[in-house]
């Protein structure tokens, strides 16, 4: 028979004006394996937890239930008093006697009666608690950043910077992400590939990092602190170890027409590319949709005219397979498909473009060289018209509901630039609502309005008529002046929403990490912990977690540096060892378990047994890995057989706490 | 607390209070020249209960049906509909059939297909 | 193949051709337009207030018969394809008109939009095929420039219409090439006539068809087709600027050789 | 205590709440000191999805007349998809036992947040009302066994 | 047919592709079949038979007989290839040891049935259009099929095999389910006290044989929970007359989700207690409340009760659905 001792709190009046705590402690002193049972006005002070440590030593206990507070408030104040006194801290129940009795109750008598009942259902349960210890794993001590956008190239900075090694897996030929398309950012005007390209180099110097450029995740496995993850790297059919990044190949190639990627279409690269001069790596790749080798075996131009002999038309897709303490997702986003609104006539004419086609027209590498032109037919465009919202603030079924967040100040940033430059431009902006919270922000769009002129008109735009003259009719409304407008338009804007990027979804099933309804990730507490997914050891950079601009991403990215760098700093992880654990003598390997596992705890394996007539049986069997459990117990319900059960919430102390208060 | 109000809503399945006030109905309304009352404010007054400004307003026999503002509503909130339904509380109330039958000899000509007379009695009348 | 078919009463009366030049056309391509006996006015106009039953019941008739002819029903006029879709669709969205209409319907077999709604252009777009159509052209339009005007009926509301692109349809783009013209594309052609406005406000109807056929003169347009009786009355009778408009059933009898003294 | 006044039966309750929010509300009301009846009496589990239905039965079969399962709300909870399994789970249990003929009103489910202390008392009081109206609980018996014992009641299983 | 039957597996027996057969061998009487494994052309040509008394579910045996090493060969009525093709999505069968066969069923006599038409002595069993023919002991009887069928087969589910290596005959259709709920129907209408007096009457005659367990294809733990000292519901001796009725609950509630409707409960239980008629009622409400779902439609479909859509109903449905 276990001895265990019984300690009753009076809290000060807290809990002793309601309850009786005398005739608590002495009706609990005489339940069959309580040896002491003690009250004491303040059980959490100093002298009250020298109490608990005395009787624990004295008597030999080999379990105690404390009737107090709320477990939430002292219950590891008193599991590490346990622990002090030899005893095991997960052999302490508490019994909350005040939050949940002397708290809400008025009548003594009522009140007493039920916290002795509360009490005897706590050593119901402490008869059958069992002595854990929290596991502890490794750490490896390597992070991976997945997406090479500004939000992976910082992350990783930092990460490397602290002393630790990290790989950037991109799917393009180069890292730099969207910010290497656009043209100035906001709200200092600065060159976005001024302040980029710069870090891109530091990362292909920094000796702790490591870029995987053309290459995509295969599969991930483990756990936190200890991830295997295999990465496919694509063939780009261009030696990396000889490419010199001359570009002789590109200019030799005689496949032109090949939409360019980086110019978002708006003009034509060769089948072997690199995508922009400052890429890194930069490494040519070919395009094996276009290329005549590749294809029909005919050619094999650029191998004549590589000095050093990097062409390699036979290479096929390689796998590396690399572990990590941490995982970063930096997948970024995208531009979403504005054809779907047809009143835009997106795909009827040229002119009507994509914020971000517009950042490539107006960009000095762009495929205008800088200067605005007109795609339909190379002209100056003298009236411009931004639309706002496009796709973004919509119901469900017409778009995303969530606003986009970036597009009023770079469009405010647009209409000024364009103003600067071509001075006898008229821009025009329908918006909503202008939304520019943010250092400097709202002072940049008044900017736009009061030193620049754009006209800012607030209503929207409900039909795009393309005309033969080649001007736009931009129907819209003026919600201010109450009427309704005609803009003969040479040039269209769309601000569109933009979202998640489409890997990413497969990348949070890899990677076990929750995603809401439009495909972000989602943060482990969206104010507390912004930067963490709820899969311990995956964290968050960039707008993979939500729209956000580049400052906003920038800081982001810090920030879940510095929780990779904490985690990565550790030699050990302790884990909650209040986890799942499967008896396998039980176990039908039915995978009902691993359905519902939150956290890909859960994995089968085939082990034999010997059975008792002395043969073997091979059996499919779950295993739990209790640095990955978090406990939640969904598992123990969805096992058919019991095979899984809950250490520190068993079914058996469940049902005993349940037969304690139902007698 | 505004049965006007609650009959136009039940009326329409119209979510007015979805609107956003982008305007993109009024940008795309093809009577919008004619109204007194826009589309964008159809749904705002509906929403806001104040439907006898409408019921009083030449608007409501302007609107086109033509549905531009229903596909285009990035809401959802379907303001034809909503003129439809202020349209048809005014229309049936006693006496007040904006079209007669008697009226409509006047108004048609020979290649008048029946299909407009079907339509503009179904519109403004019952 | 047969189908029952929605003629509607413009097409008895004012559009006779249209209906005349439907049934043979569609004969000629090996589809019997079977009449539904006993049809009444479908209204020309879909009330979208929920409280409207009995002015859709002569549609849920229709509908109903169509069932019993096969399943299908197929229009010509753009209105009546624009009424019966809707009222079909409102069976599959919503129960309560199907309780309610089902309540007046008493005596007849209830009707719970198991019909489906087809408009002789999707028609010849889904199932006959536009290279059939092609096939049997034996008098192309060569060198026509024609200038398709869908309006507001066939399109929208397009979740219940399904009939095309809203914003950017082409099945009547496909409609003359098939038949060896050249479409026009022009920013005009879904946006509203004037419909029944015209009864109502004459000048603000005007200004929605001059609209109209301004954007397809611009575009170069010879002549303009419809299928909808009252979009042909205010385009001609209407705009100020004069270009012929036809049904899209007059062009498709010229092209197969079954109108007297063809082509011009 | 909630006492039926016309037969003074006092009924037995059991609570199962989540750690995170329901138990965390539990504790509001407590610090607020909003009172809800003293039957009420309240287990801990990590998760609602913890709670096997089999606990519940548990409870029936030794003599509890009502049983309440309060978690987070579908979409808070702190293990990201618990509850949504529970709520599955305890449908199709409240749906077999009414099926069974036991009072559909026995077995409740309430999503509580920490920061619902009001709404944890309130949910109490109601439930503990309800369950003295309805009266002990009336078990599936066994027609065998009923032979031997007095009208109506089964004794305790002790 | 049960020709057809032994001709294919001596076939397949002797060309090496299976080691063994399983289907199915008659008892002490001609009513009495049992699953059986042959493992010879002799032996096949003695036992095997396939009549309308053939209605055990072969499938469950799998789990062990697949463990054994070499390939066997499973004749598999579409229900059972239902229950054979749910244990595959949950790992309990080695589907690489098993040649599934496909057999066509028309249905299968419930030997209650006959006898309660007062036909006894029982000898053999023949199908003949909408009717069987019984040879008994005492000349030849005719008894119409829906008079003699059992439950489950006149509210057939289907009679199409969702896996399977090989066919013989036609492969058949779903059937409609209309008529397979309406006793849960029936008694879904009934008042709360009606339905409690329905089930204590039926439950109260349990006698925890464990039959329906031991049969049930969805009941394949290693160690079944009601055998464990440690799951807290062992129950060798009942502690109280509720935790009878709390068996088939919790029992229900096992194989909820997994339960392919197969029969085979109500089938084998000595007192006749409709068992399938609380599986049903899951059945149901997985239907109506998530969406249609068909356990053993095939073995990639993820159990319903391991599944969620964030827009499910909250449990205050069964509450509101009883007002309705």
């Amino acid at each position: 028979m276990r001895k265990i001792g019984v300690f009753v709190c009076h809290c000060g009046t807290n809990i002793a004006a309601t309850v009786d705590v005398k005739a608590v402690a002495e009706t609990l002193g005489r339940e069959p394996s309580v040896v002491v049972s003690e009250d004491y006005p303040y059980m959490c002070s100093e002298s009250g937890q020298n109490l608990i440590k005395d009787s624990i030593r004295d008597y030999g206990l080999d379990g105690i239930v404390i009737c107090s507070c709320s477990p939430r408030m002292h219950e590891n104040t008193f599991r590490k008093a346990a622990a002090s006194a030899g005893l095991n801290p997960y052999m302490v129940e508490i019994a909350n006697i005040r939050e949940q009795c002397s708290w809400i109750h008025k009548d003594k008598a009522e009140a007493t009666e039920k916290a002795i009942l509360l009490g005897k259902a706590a050593i119901a349960k402490v008869l059958l608690n069992t002595p854990l210890i929290a596991g502890e794993s490794g750490v490896v001590k390597r992070a991976l950043v997945i997406g090479g956008g500004i939000a992976g190239i910082q992350t990783a900075l930092d990460i490397a910077e602290a002393g630790f090694p990290v790989d950037i897996v991109e799917q393009k030929p180069t890292i730099g992400g969207k910010m290497a398309q656009l043209d100035k950012t906001f709200p200092t005007l600065d060159c976005s590939a001024c302040i980029l390209t710069p870090k891109m180099v530091d990362c292909a110097q920094n000796e702790n990092i490591k870029i995987y450029s053309y290459s995509e995740i295969e599969s991930v496995s483990g756990f936190v602190g200890n991830f295997t993850v295999k990465i496919r790297r694509k063939a780009r059919y261009v030696d990396e170890t000889k490419c010199t990044g001359c570009g002789l190949c590109t200019e030799k190639c005689p496949v032109k027409k090949v939409p360019n990627e980086f110019n978002l279409g708006l003009d034509n690269r060769r089948a072997v590319y690199i995508p922009f001069a400052q890429a890194v790596p930069k490494i040519a790749a070919i395009d094996a949709d276009y290329c005549n080798m590749l294809k029909n075996g005919k050619c094999g131009l650029c191998s004549k005219v590589c000095t050093v002999g990097a062409i390699d038309y036979k290479q096929e897709d390689t796998f590396v397979e690399e572990r990590y303490g941490a995982i970063v997702a930096a997948t970024g986003y995208e531009i979403a498909d504005v054809s779907r609104y047809g009143e835009y006539a997106y795909n009827q004419s040229k002119d009507v473009v994509t914020s971000l086609e517009l950042e490539r027209l107006m960009n000095a590498a762009g495929p205008t060289g800088g200067t605005l032109l007109r795609p339909s037919d190379g002209k100056h465009p003298h009236t411009i018209v931004f639309v706002q919202c496009v796709g973004s603030r919509c119901t469900p079924d017409k778009g995303k509901p969530y606003c986009s967040k970036i597009c009023c100040m770079y469009t405010a940033k647009h209409a000024m630039l364009i103003r600067e430059k071509y001075p006898d431009t008229e821009v025009y902006v329908f918006y909503i609502d202008v939304r520019t919270p943010g250092k400097n922000f709202d002072e940049f769009w008044r900017r736009a309005v009061e030193e620049f002129g754009v006209h800012y008109i607030k209503g929207a735009v409900g039909k795009i008529s393309p005309r033969p003259d080649g001007t736009l009719d931009v129907q819209g409304s003026d919600l201010l002046m109450d009427e309704q407008l005609h803009i003969s338009a040479d040039l269209v804007v769309l601000a569109a929403a933009i979202e998640p990027s489409k890997t990413a979804r497969s990348l949070a099933t890899m990677l076990t990490a929750s995603m809401d309804t439009n495909d972000f990730f989602t943060e482990a507490h969206p104010k507390l912990r912004p930067v963490e997914s709820p899969t311990a050891g995956i964290f968050l950079s960039g707008v993979c977690q939500g729209p956000k601009d580049i400052p906003e991403t920038v800081a982001q990215a810090s920030a879940c540096a510095a929780k990779v760098i904490g985690l990565l700093s550790k030699d050990k992880l302790k884990g909650n060892p209040c986890v799942a654990h499967s008896d396998e003598m039980m176990c039908n390997g039915c995978s009902n378990c691993a359905n519902v596992c939150p956290y890909g705890a859960i994995t089968y394996s085939d082990k034999e047994f010997r059975m008792p007539d002395r043969t073997t049986k091979t059996r499919r069997v779950a295993w739990v890995n209790p640095a990955v459990c978090q406990g939640c117990g969904a598992c123990t319900v969805a096992c058919p057989s019991g095979a899984m059960d809950l250490l520190g919430f068993s079914n058996s102390q469940i049902m005993a706490e349940v037969d304690a208060l139902c007698r | 607390m505004n049965d006007l109000k609650d009959r136009v809503v039940r009326m329409s399945g119209s979510r007015v209070e979805r609107c956003m006030r982008c305007g993109k109905c009024s940008a795309t309304c093809p009577s919008y020249e004619d109204m007194e009352y826009h589309p964008h404010e159809f749904v705002y007054l509906v929403e806001r209960g104040d439907v006898e400004k409408l019921l009083a307003s030449e608007s409501i026999y302007k609107c086109l049906t033509c549905f531009a503002c229903v596909e285009r509503c990035p809401r959802g909130v379907e303001p034809a509909k909503v003129v439809e339904a202020v349209r048809l509380i005014a229309v049936r109330e006693q006496g007040k059939n904006r079209l007669k039958p008697d009226d409509l000899p006047a108004l048609t000509d020979a290649d008048l297909p029946g299909q407009a007379l079907a339509t503009a009695l179904r519109k403004y009348a019952k | 193949m047969k189908i029952a078919y929605y003629p509607g009463c413009t097409l008895k009366n004012r559009a006779r051709d249209l209906d005349r030049y439907a049934r043979e056309t569609a004969s000629a391509l090996g589809c019997e337009f079977e009449e539904i006996p006993l049809w009444q006015c479908c209204g020309g106009a879909y009330t979208s207030a929920k409280d409207e039953i009995a002015t859709k019941l002569a549609a849920v008739r229709a509908l109903a018969a169509g069932r019993d002819m096969g399943g299908r029903v197929v229009t010509v006029c753009s209105a009546c394809f624009n009424v019966l879709a809707q009222t079909n669709r409102e069976f599959l969205v919503n129960p309560d008109f199907d309780f309610k209409v089902n309540n007046y319907l008493k005596g007849d077999p209830a009707y719970h939009g198991e019909a489906s709604v087809v408009h002789y252009l999707t028609l010849l777009r889904d199932e006959i095929g536009f290279d059939a159509v092609k096939a049997r052209v034996t008098n192309p339009l060569k060198g026509k420039k024609i200038a398709a005007y869908y309006g507001c009926l066939l399109l929208r509301p397009s979740e219940a219409l399904a009939f095309d692109d809203p914003e950017d349809p082409s099945v009547m783009e496909d409609f003359i090439r098939a038949l060896g013209a050249e479409p026009v594309n022009y920013s005009m052609r879904n946006e509203c006539c004037g419909g029944y406005l015209t009864l109502e406000d004459r000048e603000a109807a005007k200004k929605r068809s001059n609209a109209v056929v301004r954007s397809a003169a611009e575009n170069g347009a010879d002549f303009m087709i419809t299928a909808c009786p009252l979009c042909m009355y205010n385009l001609t009778k209407n705009a100020d600027e004069k270009i012929p408009v036809r049904y899209f059933t007059d062009v498709l009898a010229e092209a197969f050789g079954l109108k007297e003294g063809a082509a011009e | 205590m909630q006492v039926n006044e016309q037969t003074g039966f006092v009924p037995t309750i059991v609570a199962f709440c989540c750690n995170w929010c329901s138990y965390a509300g539990a504790d509001l009301s407590g610090t607020n000191r909003l009172q809800y009846p003293a039957n009420v009496k309240i287990i801990r589990v990590p998760c609602s999805c913890r709670v096997n239905p089999m606990f519940i039965l548990r409870a029936f079969g030794r003599g509890a007349d009502g049983v309440i399962l309060c978690g987070c709300h579908p979409g808070d909870c702190h293990y990201t998809t618990g509850n949504y399994y529970t709520r599955r789970r305890m449908t199709l249990l409240c749906s077999m036992l009414d099926y069974l003929g036991i009072e559909r009103k026995r077995t409740r489910v309430e999503w509580v947040s920490a920061a619902e202390g009001a709404k944890f008392a309130k949910t109490m009081r109601s439930f503990a009302e309800e369950i003295a109206a309805l009266g002990p609980n009336r078990r599936l018996e066994d027609l065998r066994v009923r032979k031997s014992e007095p009208e109506g009641r089964v004794p305790d299983a002790e | 047919m049960r020709n057809k039957l032994v001709e294919r597996a001596k076939e397949l027996l002797a060309d090496g592709t299976v080691t063994r057969v399983i289907g199915w061998k008659r008892g002490e009487f001609s009513y009495d079949v049992t699953p059986a494994v042959f493992e010879t052309a002799e032996e096949l040509e003695k036992d095997f038979v396939y009549d309308g008394f053939c209605g055990a579910n072969v499938s469950k045996y799998l789990i062990r007989e697949s463990a054994k090493e070499g390939k066997i060969l499973a004749f598999l009525k579409p229900c059972d290839a239902f229950s054979f093709n749910q244990l595959l999505a949950e790992h309990r069968i080695r589907r690489e040891n098993v040649y599934a066969v496909g057999i066509p069923c028309e249905g299968m006599a419930d030997i209650g049935k006959i006898r309660s038409a007062g036909i006894d002595g029982v000898t053999g069993i023949r199908e003949e259009g909408e009717e069987f023919v019984l040879s008994t002991l005492y000349g030849e009887e005719r008894i119409a099929k829906k008079d003699a069928l059992a439950e489950r087969c006149l509210v057939c589910k289907s009679k199409r095999h969702p896996v399977y290596d090989e066919l013989i005959g036609e492969e058949g259709e779903d059937l409609p389910d209309d008529a397979r709920f309406e006793a849960v129907d029936k008694l879904e209408k009934m008042t709360a006290e009606e339905r409690f007096q329905f089930w204590r009457g039926e439950l109260s005659r349990c006698i925890r044989c464990n039959a329906c367990r031991n049969v049930c294809p969805a009941c394949t733990c290693e160690n079944c929970v009601f055998d464990n000292p440690d799951s807290g519901l062992s129950q060798k001796a009942a502690a109280d007359p509720f935790e009878e009725s709390m068996y088939h609950i919790i029992r229900a509630f096992h194989v909820a989700g997994r339960c392919t409707d197969c029969g085979e409960c109500s089938r084998v239980c000595p007192e006749n207690i409709p068992l399938h008629l609380l599986n049903r009622k899951f059945i149901k409400d997985i239907d109506e409340l998530y969406g249609a779902y068909r356990a053993g439609e095939n073995a990639e479909n993820k159990n319903p009760l391991v599944s969620f859509r964030e827009e499910d109903a909250e449990p205050s449905v069964v509450h509101e659905r009883g007002r309705a």
